[in-house]
């Protein structure tokens, strides 16, 4: 197998693709699947063969769309004509319409194109178009040309320096420049070197790796194969969290495709580049996501971080030179290597390339997983695609970066998503969740939530994390209890600081972030509480009256 | 990692040369300035958990802890400012207020690194509530008690019973503040099949948390047996 | 914070024993003859060591020793913040709660310990005499309660840290607690 | 344990399969907890030795990922949500809603062992939240009402057809 058997490949699948008039394209992933998805599939493959028109629609499985609060999500190619909540009901209905007659059925349309408008598909490019369980269908939309690309005309030095011209920063929150992570663990002299894809998406409210996983496990697989040459490793871990069941039988079947195909395995594509590929499952904890932790849990041991340095790009698993990256940043590689890195920085900001996957969620009309360039503003990405707050109710605060991340004001709506900014306004990117809260949500309780989030999930190696974020939350009990007291304000100041300052990790370094923003845009409620020992949200105070 | 080649750095605006990959913390007590530490024991594998012995790199916003960064030629090192003192202060009273620190009714008492620090830092008193934890003491075994309510977690015990000993009958359960030393499948120490009965995890332990019943704790005590084995053990 | 009043006249001082062995005090009079130094400087308006019922008014330094266990206390403390300039907490009790707060890792310890004392103790006419002050909950170390401005930590405090930190307070410095504080 | 046990003989084929290496504790956890249901004492003593590992090592790891369940739970199982967008869309409500209707706390089982209530951090159905997963079914943009009611129709054994 090499570059022309792919491209035969691709041409033959295109020719196949090409017979069929229509193509359904049926969501089938975590988002969808709990709601009858796969009734649905099979509803629309048993109405095609009724209507007897299975020789000119395809019935296709795919992944996410996006719209994940109106599953089941079918897409009707072409025209993409997205049908929204799609019961095993309506099927034959859409089918008889739509089909055989041509007219789509528009009481089902999903009719909302502002939430689209904004965003842009480059990590979810193949999302919700291609059926994710068929390497084929990746390969007919320029799946591993990327790779055979390298293999064949690009030196790993070549690679590494096309990633670095297109200022792509790691997607798993910190930013750092993935070309120059790639240039380190390159120059680590010991061998053997290692990979580990990071999809321990922990964040509550966070789903995008696993909807990437989901909809395009080949992206990922080859973002790896191409890490794999630059760097000269030869052996890749997938570190996913055991909660994502479809994602890893996505990965599996994936694997054994590409294995089958040769893209995986010895003399990849016929060249001497090998490299083997293997699943490594989480257990429930979130931590286990750091940079350090996720190595010793590779290793089977418990999720503990370590000081660095070392650093894991030269001494990482089993003490070997290791390259830890995030799935999302592994995506955007074939991408880069396809188009070269002067493509790629068309989209988004000069200093803050490309693209970022969001979950968007809470108090919001359009919840779902958006792909935006960086650069657009909240207040797009709350009104404009999220569609603003629903039930006449008022925004308060917006969430961004996860339980560690910041609670960000109407006033403050304006920042641009990009690394830096989010920094300034006291957030973070984080691993890409977005949480929209309406005025029924207590700063307070909500700041309280991420520390008690985040003291659950600590290591309970180091001092300021363990034994700090539990006195932490000792004062906030206090707080929403009515027993605070104005100095309680300046401990917790104190003790966040330190926190943040002290920690090992980036776990209990970000872990004071919302308790740092609540105080900063919205110490009026911690006043509120402490003072007047009121709620207005009414949310605190409740408890011991309710146990009564 | 110790190759030939001499390093050069300032700690505290003192002048230093050390051997390539001595750490932050060698360097400066081979120089006679001492930072404050409590999991770090000469001797075991550095753990990096406690945080008191964290420093300032010039140049660099984020704290080092001394113990397991490798001293680099041309760092320029604070380890005393009044911001670290204060960082120092807070982890003693995070420390102290976490579980039942009541120096008094110790048997470490005036033997305790805890205490030391806590009076050598002038941390006068606790900004937290103190937690009052009730995990029952176990004297199960025929001399050595554990009580984890005085537990700080620092490991030593656990990693001399692993490096030292070798037997890894210690090692932590749970995770977060429900963190405990556990002995093999979180039994009585008396039922473990594995532990010796060699009493370094005692003679290590920081605190009060792991003594012998019936004897002195200064007989008990005896910090160094780590370091000594490991050079008894690397001699040529 | 100055401890020197505006009249120029004595500082007005008074001890104060809350929960606690009465070793704090005990360690007070072990400054000996520094004591007569002191007393030249320094009026003890309310101790237990003397015959006043009522906490005066407009007091300059206040130590107290041991923790708030109970209400009397409770209100005492807070009273006397009102009627305190300096207020320092002196001696492990007060600082910490020590073994006074041993109690707190029993919930309902307030109950439970006054069982133990009164009726599990005693075999005739067990009961908990009703002359005995409500516990709180928990035992409580003085900060917790009230703002507490300087401590001195110690089981009980050397004579000499009691000492340095009054002799500093009388001249108007603020006493250095770094390498002289001590637990237990 | 017996060793003739069937269990036991697939547990030694993951063993095998992982040619005992005890970077691999993770993973054989999970296929035991697949084939036991759950991880009792006897079984980690028993995986501590075909790997070569310290108990208390063994230990250490299974208690440390709390997806390890090492009591055997309920025949039904109610798992809720608590990721952010649950929390903010008031998951804890139903929760408590029930521990009250069936007399059972987090993390517990009811006395007959028929129910257990068990968390998770999220399982990323956020837009349709807040969501509980009763036994293998989610149950999206959930009320008391509608969860407590299908626990009962599980519970009575009584077939839920609305899904």
């Amino acid at each position: 197998m090499n570059l022309s058997d792919i491209q035969k490949i691709a041409e033959e699948e295109n020719e196949f693709q090409r017979a069929y008039k229509y193509r359904i394209n049926v969501c089938c992933s975590s988002g969808c699947v709990p709601f009858g998805a796969f009734k649905v599939l099979k509803a629309f493959d048993d109405a095609v063969k009724e209507f007897g028109v299975e020789k000119i629609c395809k019935v296709a499985r795919t992944g996410c769309v996006g719209t994940c609060s109106v599953g089941p999500a079918v897409l009707v190619d072409p025209g993409e004509h997205l049908y929204q909540c799609v019961t095993p009901e309506n099927v034959r209905e859409i089918v008889q319409s739509h089909i055989v007659s041509g007219v789509p059925v528009k009481k089902y349309l999903y009719n909302n194109g502002g939430y689209f408008r904004k965003q842009q598909r480059l990590v979810l490019r193949n999302a919700g178009k291609i059926d994710p369980t068929r390497i084929q269908d990746y390969i007919s939309v320029g799946g591993y040309f990327a790779l055979a690309k390298c293999l064949s005309t690009m030196t790993p030095q070549g690679v590494i320096q096309e990633i670095t011209s297109s200022g792509l920063r790691g997607r798993g929150g910190a930013g750092f420049p993935v070309g120059q992570k790639w240039g380190l663990v390159a120059r680590a002299h010991n061998t053997p070197k290692y990979i580990v894809a990071n999809l321990d998406e922990g964040d509550p409210g966070v789903f995008a790796n696993r909807t990437l996983a989901e909809a395009d496990p080949h992206a990922i697989i080859e973002g790896m194969l191409i890490a794999g040459y630059a760097i000269d490793a030869q052996k890749g871990y997938i570190y996913i969290r055991s909660e994502y069941p479809l994602a890893i039988e996505a990965l599996q079947k994936a694997i054994v495709q590409a294995k089958s195909m040769n893209l995986l395995g010895d003399n990849i594509l016929g060249t001497q580049y090998k490299f083997d590929l293997e699943l490594r499952f989480g257990a429930g904890a979130f931590v286990a996501g750091e940079e350090t932790a996720i190595l010793v849990s590779v290793e089977g041991r418990r999720a503990q971080p370590r000081p660095r340095p070392p650093y894991p790009a030269n001494q990482g698993l089993w003490n070997k030179p290791t390259l830890i990256q995030n799935v999302e940043s592994l995506a955007n590689a074939p991408l880069i290597v396809l188009n070269g890195g002067t493509w790629f920085k068309s989209f988004g900001l000069p200093n803050c390339t490309g693209t970022k996957c969001f979950s968007l969620t809470g108090e919001i009309n359009n919840p779902g997983l958006i792909e935006v360039p960086m650069g657009i503003t909240l207040r797009e990405i709350v009104y404009d695609i999220g569609g603003g707050i629903p039930n006449g109710r008022k925004f308060k605060a917006v969430l961004v970066g996860g339980p560690s991340g910041g609670c960000l004001p109407e006033s403050l709506l304006e920042a641009q998503i990009d690394y830096d900014s989010l920094k300034n306004v006291g957030a973070i990117m984080g691993s890409g969740g977005i949480v929209v809260l309406n005025e029924d949500s207590c700063m307070v309780d909500t700041a309280r939530y991420f520390t008690d989030f985040c003291i659950e999930e600590s290591c309970g190696k180091c001092t300021p994390c363990r034994a700090g974020l539990a006195r932490v939350k000792e004062i906030f009990d206090k707080i929403t209890t009515g027993k605070g007291e104005l100095n309680d304000i300046g401990v917790l100041e104190n003790a966040s600081e330190y926190i943040n300052n002290a920690s090992l990790c980036g776990l209990g370094q970000t872990a004071p972030n919302p308790i740092l923003t609540t105080l900063r845009y919205f110490r009026e409620e911690y006043l509120e509480h402490i003072v007047d020992k009121q709620c207005k949200a009414g949310v605190c105070f409740k408890n011991e009256s309710a146990e009564e | 990692m110790t190759t030939n080649s001499t390093i050069t750095l300032k700690i505290d605006g003192v002048q230093i040369s050390v051997p390539e990959g001595t750490t932050i913390l060698k360097a400066a007590k081979n120089n006679g300035i001492l930072i404050p530490t409590l999991c770090d024991l000469e001797g075991l594998t550095p753990y990096g958990g406690c945080r008191l012995c964290l420093v300032e790199v010039t140049g660099s916003p984020k704290l080092f802890p001394a113990c397991t960064t490798p001293a680099n030629s041309g760092m320029e090192v604070t380890t005393n400012s009044e911001r670290l003192k204060n960082y120092r202060k807070m982890a003693i009273q995070m420390l102290m207020s976490e579980r039942v620190h009541i120096c008094a009714v110790c048997v470490a008492n005036d033997h305790c690194e805890l205490q030391a620090l806590a009076n050598q830092l002038g941390v006068d008193h606790v900004a937290f509530e103190r937690n009052f934890t009730r995990e029952p003491i176990d004297s199960s075994h025929g001399f050595l008690v554990i009580d984890r309510n005085r537990c700080i977690l620092c490991t030593r015990c656990i990693r001399v019973c692993d490096k030292i000993e070798g037997v890894h009958t210690l090692d932590l359960k749970k995770r977060s503040k429900n963190t405990e030393v556990i002995m093999d499948l979180d039994e009585f120490w008396g039922d473990s099949c594995s532990c010796t009965g060699c009493r370094k995890c005692a003679k290590v332990c920081p605190v009060g948390a792991i003594y012998i019943e019936g004897e002195a704790i200064t007989q008990t005590k005896n910090r160094d047996v780590a370091e000594f084995i490991t050079a008894r053990r690397n001699r040529k | 914070m100055s401890t020197t009043n505006t009249t120029g006249s004595k500082v007005r001082v008074a001890t104060v024993w809350l929960s606690g062995c009465a070793g704090c005090h005990m360690s007070f009079l072990d400054q000996d003859e520094r004591i007569v130094d002191l007393a030249k400087k320094i009026q003890v308006v309310y101790s237990p060591l003397v015959d006043t019922k009522k906490f005066p008014e407009k007091v300059d330094v206040t130590l107290i020793e041991g923790s708030v266990a109970n209400e009397e206390q409770l209100e005492m403390l807070k009273d006397i913040r009102v009627k305190t300039r300096v207020l320092i907490a002196l001696g492990d009790c007060a600082v910490t709660g020590n073994v006074t707060a041993l109690r707190n890792s029993w919930e309902n310890s307030d109950q439970e310990v006054l069982e133990r004392a009164y009726k599990l103790s005693e075999d005739l006419q067990a009961a908990v005499p009703n002359m005995v002050p409500k516990l709180l909950v928990k035992t409580r170390p003085l900060h917790e309660i009230v703002k507490v401005d300087f401590y001195i930590p110690g089981c009980p405090p050397s004579a000499d840290l009691i000492n340095y930190v009054l002799t500093e307070l009388l001249v108007g410095k603020t006493p250095i607690m770094e390498g002289r504080a001590r637990y237990g | 344990m017996a060793t003739n046990d069937i269990r036991r003989t697939q547990l030694e084929r993951v063993l095998k399969k992982h040619n005992y290496q005890e970077s691999a504790l993770l993973e054989i956890l999970h296929s035991a907890q697949e084939i036991y249901g759950y991880l009792d004492r006897n079984l980690l003593m028993d995986i501590a030795g075909s790997l070569n590992l310290p108990p208390s090592h063994v230990y250490g790891v299974t208690t440390f990922y709390s997806f390890f369940k090492m009591k055997k739970p309920g025949q039904h199982i109610v798992t809720a949500c608590l990721g952010t967008a649950c929390y903010v869309k008031g998951v804890e409500q139903i929760v408590a809603a029930i521990e009250k209707e069936f007399n059972l706390k987090r993390g517990g089982s009811t006395a007959d062992g028929k129910l257990s209530l068990l968390f998770t951090r999220c399982i990323g159905a956020c837009a349709m939240a807040p969501a509980v997963v009763l036994d293998d079914q989610v149950i999206g943009k959930a009320t008391k009402e509608i969860v407590i009611e299908k626990i009962k129709n599980v519970l009575e054994g009584t077939k839920d057809e609305s899904v």
